[in-house]
């Protein structure tokens, strides 16, 4: 079917090492020099369940995973039940014969072969992984290589365990496939290892944080480099403590960025527009997964856009920028960084679990990515922490100084001091409005603010991970169009997105209530002749999607 | 603006008579016995929540973040832990920080985070026009309770005490010297510093209903468990400092001696190292 | 200058009775039949400062106060100057002569007068009232007869107090204000007033708040009456308790509001978006006063509307509206009331400061109050709290009940039971789309959504208490112009405001961003040709009003 | 779906192992208990956070709200407020009632709310892979702390003993019949009562851990000075009721023996009563 493409799918019960043997995966096509994206599906549970990941394997770039696999492993009945029919046309089953049977897939006791081991059936991944060595003719030398690699413990029961399954299945796979190598290695990671490192890169000094599905690993992995990169890494006891000290924080000049999902950014809101009236430079990274409240904790959605576009009360400038891959969420986080710490003011880098948490190889050059840098004030003399200007920034600058300092919650003079006049609560509204002029002035002159794919053919729009998925859909299907995808969402540009006003569009997008359509509806005045939407929490499949766009174009 | 001005010059809108003019005096007359002990004015920052004792923020000279209601506590935290140079202290009401703050205060105190707490305990949600607070004694007839309110009272250095608090004092906005040096020795301490003032709101309480309650500790307890006695035993306008003790701080467990601010890390270290991460993943 | 309006203006410091004299004067004008507007202007602080109170009134309906004074009379300098050109051209100023003297009004040293009684100066406002009675020739017996109804403390230091004023001025006065009565007395409301009068008289049952400026009055006003109506009403810790509790309370079956500002509604984000996929009955009054964060506590703006429109993380239905006076608000919550509860979602009375707190006589009819219904469940078997249905609504129960009544924040089946499967999360994402549908079709048949005043003229666009500056303005400029006013912001009223398509207009808001022009554009398609916007805190004065509309026209 | 089943057949999707199991089958066995004391299945409503605790209630047939993370306390009191004749209990976790929801909990205590609180304590964030909650020991190696955790934990008993709770106790998942018990009791008594049940989540901690550590109160409490000292002076695994106490609930101080729902006024009443206030304001 997808003739550059080889899958591997691996499904069974949480715990027996599932994920793991996804991404022990990816590193055998990796160390082959190709590109990866790997999906993982999962239930919100510790253990059991059914859990599946999915690794497609190409010598191009692939943005998806295909849901046609060459060779699906699975540990149980129900994962077996599940996946069946997610083979490709030449595609090998592979099943638990401790379970089932089935004449059409070979079946391997997964179960009872690894009951001897102190490890048992937790080392299901281990067996999924040596069937694929198998199938793509890895030496078992090799295959010892890579456990050695990515297992910590238990490494001479794993390669045991592994040598057993690789010598009962190697002599019944018949067909054996041959997978080509590429040109290079590539490192792998995920969307939210790529915004913890962009925003390292772009100068991140401190994180705030609250456990929440998906934003949760990115807590972990600057927790992980915090004393390497001398950040400070808090976990709050809530999502408001961790705005509030995020603002403080921000009031001494420190780079700050803190990440949540919808509920937990619900609950940041009123934060939100404190960094709004404090002009405080803040990133906060909004990872959406299917709503509303607590919704579907482990799925995808696009369903927060709406939301990220005007929480908080009254009128603020803010940024809000939705990268398409995980490349573009590393130079992203830098790039946003930067802005908000330029413009003083909040700034929202919304992404969704299927970016968040996937993982693809990337060809990133880390010098290019941006540093982020404040307007400083030199003026020590006189100081207004909210000086007019005639582009609305007043110069920052941060304690000790012997300059008085204010950031103020209520409006304010230039000094930060509370005020009730009619007057001054007008020119403060006016400065900030200010700023959004003097950022659409800056986002027109430096930034990349909408990607087109494409040139010819008829006009389809997306904004976040979906982009990704119509690209694949794009190359699978040979459909010719121009895709195109806003990276910046608010301020809208509109200087970008006007020339699209007279064609028709076909949008791609995962809510119910069409966020995004309605948004190019609304302010970048397009007309929508169709939107393709999905909302059961699963990233759209390539080929599904290019029959979905076959059919309305 | 000149830090080093007294007066922020801004007009005073607290009610004539305000407990809370006895606190921004204290505070004021703190602030060159500080810079005596070598922490300068400009190392100080303030925040506030909201409310009428908030307003202190305008009426200060110092640099700092007019937050939330009920979260400048949390600021303050973020503040001490991007920059732990800085002297951070909190101004914060019964409702501000007993109420809507109720749990940044609990968790500032589990973490001894290293910063100082003025409860401005005046019984009422005074700027809104006089609700009960968790403070509030039983009976209260604010706008919200017109029967009398019927919860109890928390006792917040109770409650400050077994969240972890390593300095706890309760003063009263007319005992000037006693506040002034409390507010010294609070912001001196290593640790988290918490001193409850009983600031008379005139315009729902008369000082005449505290004037004659006020007494001061005989004995400031010596440790944990005379001090859990004395905030137990002795009545709510019992001033003094109940406890004084050390614990480490939560900015040094964080990072030891680092400054994640005055210590960052270059761009081109910061991009060699990820290099090196990205490479080693290979 | 506006003839058929006679104004009263009294400014001094808080805590010196100039509110109480504003609505003294009103139940003045309300003896003799007239109709009245009081707009309380107030700084955010307990004594002191300045405050003013400015009661305009007239024979005809008057909906706004008029900022040119028949009769202004000043406690101290600072509302002296304040209020010196806030005359209207025969118009009397009278200051404290303890204070300034100025040859153009006429003093009284109210302050020394005041010294010899208990209250002293706390008495200003009975000598301002005592000013007025003089000046409309109000015998001192009728003003006697007032001070007794209105007063419940001091009464005879008051009496006295009045009649040396009066004794004083009377002789001052040359020119003395001849009032003609009206027809019939009226009751007074402010807008909060109004609110929680409806939402009694639709059912509420319960209401929980947290005080917060302008919406704390709906708290005190319910606690007030709580008992003669059986309600709970409950001060609880936060905004997030409160709409959890409100949530809580709405599972028992009891008719549930909640009252906040923009800041605490920024808190009850998460619940709110709880009341959506749990389809909560929920009704929030929204009362907006100048932002971002605590903005300008007292004063008004219009600048949360975005923010109402969209709050929440995730697609789920909501119904936003707004009334345009306190006869408006007086029905509309009930009204509210009654459609959460018969859609099983959260809904938002938004209106500001200037409605809630202002004051206006009300011809009400309590007998056309709706009465607030659910769609219950006859069903008591095999009952479904989340039944799919053609129109999307699930009858719903209450417990006690042998059935089972699950309410469930993450994505579940027909029961309640929590789903992570892909097709019910979509079945269910289209069963709570169903009921915008069903609303939609419901509104357009039964609800009067977008009121329009007067037949001839260019269009104006306006919401909210806005609407009333609007409506005084056009009458006080002899304007003729047709003014659209949709109630109902959310879900928009597409079908009533399409035919305005071809007309450019003319948006009258409160709001810098011009978030409700934005929402004409962006939803009704409607082409804006010049917003007049005012975000200073101050609301519109009609004669100022009528200027800027006339420019534009 | 008809209440009186016993299971609501929904798939368990706790680990194997997990002490969660053990406090669903308590509630199981309290609930006949109950309904032999007259407290009808269809009068108990409960509610829950969110995290593997939560899930108990997919797996409990009873009628009730599956609530925000931390904020199920604060909807239990909604509905008891709204109708005092239901019977709540909330189902917390350590994180969900101790972090995010930290004040309703104490909010509650404070009200002494009619409704019985059951805290799941597994000294983790279990569903989201395991970071410290405020009651985890120092040291602990969650992937937010890869370097041990810092914070001293809560002891959430003595707080909520502070906070005003009338009813107060700690069971163990692996003790069925006293943790059975112990539910009816709680469920029993008139006002807020607590239960921390340790609950061993057995991907992060075994049951070894515990089991050698519980031990049982040799006499219970019979006064507030008692139950003090026994929260504070016995280990954390001690189990048993440490206190259990009088005192007016919430509910009945707001309204008396009033019910906002099944005594809501009648709409002509209303009007009648509405225009009465219309006409006498004139
Ligand atoms: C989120 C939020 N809720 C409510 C308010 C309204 N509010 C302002 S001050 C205040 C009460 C302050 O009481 P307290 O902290 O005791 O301060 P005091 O005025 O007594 O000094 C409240 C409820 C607010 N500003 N923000
Ligand atoms: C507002 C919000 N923040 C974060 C989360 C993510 N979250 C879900 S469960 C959980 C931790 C639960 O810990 P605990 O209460 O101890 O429950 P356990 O899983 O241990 O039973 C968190 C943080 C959420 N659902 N909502
Ligand atoms: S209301 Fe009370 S707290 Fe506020 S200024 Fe007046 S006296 Fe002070
Ligand atoms: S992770 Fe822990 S609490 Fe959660 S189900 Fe497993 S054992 Fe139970
Ligand atoms: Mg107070
Ligand atoms: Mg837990």
């Amino acid at each position: 079917m997808v003739k550059d493409v080889f899958t591997f799918l691996v499904g069974g019960k949480a715990g027996e090492g599932v994920k793991k043997a996804g991404s022990v995966a990816a590193q055998i096509f990796i160390e082959k020099g190709l590109k990866v994206f790997q999906m993982d599906d999962y239930m919100s549970l510790i253990r059991g369940g059914h859990n599946f990941s999915i690794v497609s394997t190409a010598k191009r770039d692939i943005s998806s995973h295909y849901m046609k696999a060459n060779i699906s492993i699975n540990s149980d009945k129900r994962s077996y039940d599940r996946h069946k029919n997610h083979l490709d046309k030449d595609g090998i089953l592979v099943y638990n014969s401790d379970e089932i049977s089935d004449s059409n897939g070979i079946g391997i006791p997964f179960t009872s072969m690894s009951k001897k081991f102190k490890m048992g059936t937790l080392m299901f991944g281990i067996g999924a992984i040596a069937v694929l060595a198998a199938y793509l003719k890895f030496s078992k030398e090799k295959l010892f290589d890579i456990i050695k690699k990515e297992f910590s413990k238990g490494i001479e029961d794993n390669i045991k365990y592994a040598t057993e399954i690789y010598d009962l299945i190697d002599p019944k796979l018949k067909n054996k496939y041959e997978l080509e190598d590429g040109d290079i290695k590539r490192p792998i990671m995920t969307g939210n290892q790529a915004i913890s490192f962009g925003a390292i890169a772009g100068g991140l000094n401190t994180y705030f944080g609250y456990p929440m599905t998906p934003a949760s690993t990115i807590l972990h992995t600057l927790a992980d480099y915090a004393s390497e990169f001398g950040l400070a890494v808090v976990h709050a006891e809530s999502e408001i403590a961790v705005i509030n000290m995020a603002i403080g924080a921000s009031f001494t000049g420190a780079k700050v960025m803190v990440g949540t999902s919808g509920g937990g950014f619900a609950l940041m809101v009123e934060g939100f527009s404190l960094a709004g009236i404090t002009e405080a430079p803040l990133l906060v990274v909004l990872s959406m997964r299917p709503g509303p409240a607590t919704g579907v904790p482990t799925y995808t959605e696009q369903a927060d856009l709406k939301f990220a576009l005007s929480a908080g009360h009254g009128d603020f400038l803010r940024i809000v920028a939705s990268p398409a891959s995980v490349k573009d969420a590393f130079y992203l986080s830098a790039e946003l960084l930067d802005l908000v710490c330029k413009f003083q003011t909040p700034g929202i880098l919304l992404t969704e679990k299927h970016l968040s948490e996937s993982a693809m190889t990337v060809d990133v050059n880390i010098n290019n990515t941006i540093w982020a840098e404040y307007n400083l004030s030199d003026d020590i003399e006189d100081y207004k922490r909210y000086l007019f200007t005639s582009d609305g920034i007043s110069p920052i600058l941060f304690p000790p100084s012997d300059q008085l300092i204010k950031w103020n919650s209520y409006e304010h003079d230039e000094f930060g001091f509370t005020t009730e006049k009619a007057e001054i609560i007008s020119k403060m509204h006016d400065k900030r409005h200010m700023k959004l002029k003097t950022l659409e002035k800056y986002m027109k002159e430096k930034i990349k603010t909408v990607k087109i794919y494409g040139d010819k053919g008829p006009l389809i729009f997306s904004y976040g991970s979906t982009t990704m998925s119509v690209l694949e859909a794009l190359y699978y299907g040979d459909i010719k169009a121009r895709l195109v995808q806003p990276t910046y969402l608010s301020p809208f540009p509109y200087w970008e997105i006007e020339r699209f006003q007279d064609e028709p569009i076909i949008v791609v997008e995962m809510s119910k209530s069409e966020q995004f359509a309605n948004l190019l509806k609304g302010q970048g005045g397009i007309t929508i002749k169709k939107v393709i939407s999905k909302y059961d929490g699963r990233p759209f499949d390539p080929i599904d999607l290019s029959e979905k766009i076959k059919e309305v174009l | 603006m000149d830090l080093h001005k007294t007066d922020t010059g801004i007009e005073n809108t607290w009610c004539l008579g305000c407990g809370n003019f006895g606190i921004l005096q204290a505070v004021k007359k703190a602030i060159p016995k500080l810079e005596e002990k070598g922490i300068k004015r400009n190392q100080i920052v303030m925040t506030a929540g909201i409310g009428c004792h908030a307003k202190i923020f305008d009426y200060l000279n110092l640099n700092g973040v007019y937050g939330l209601h009920g979260r400048d506590i949390a600021t303050s935290q973020g503040v001490k832990i991007a920059n732990p140079d800085l002297k951070v202290i909190t101004f914060s009401g019964d409702g501000n920080g007993m109420g809507e703050g109720f749990a940044h205060t609990m968790f500032a105190a589990k973490r001894n985070m290293d910063l100082t707490m003025v409860l401005h305990h005046n019984d009422v949600y005074a700027l809104t026009t006089g609700q009960f607070t968790p403070l509030t004694e039983k009976g209260w007839k604010g706008p919200s309770t017109p029967q009398g309110s019927f919860e109890e009272p928390f006792n917040p250095l109770l409650l400050i005490l077994i969240a972890g608090a390593t300095f706890i004092a309760r003063c009263y906005s007319g005992e000037l010297s006693h506040l002034t040096d409390t507010i010294v020795k609070a912001i001196e301490h290593k640790g988290f510093s918490f001193i409850e003032v009983i600031q008379p709101a005139v315009s729902y309480h008369a000082w005449t209903e505290y004037k004659d309650k006020i007494e001061f500790l005989d004995k400031e307890p010596s440790d944990f468990e005379e001090a859990l006695n004395a905030i137990r035993k002795r009545h709510k306008f019992t001033l003094g400092t109940f406890y004084n003790s050390n614990k480490p701080v939560y900015h040094e467990q964080l990072y030891g001696d680092h400054n994640p601010i005055k210590k960052s890390i270059s761009r081109e270290l910061r991009l060699q190292k990820l290099k090196k991460i990205l490479d080693n993943a290979l």
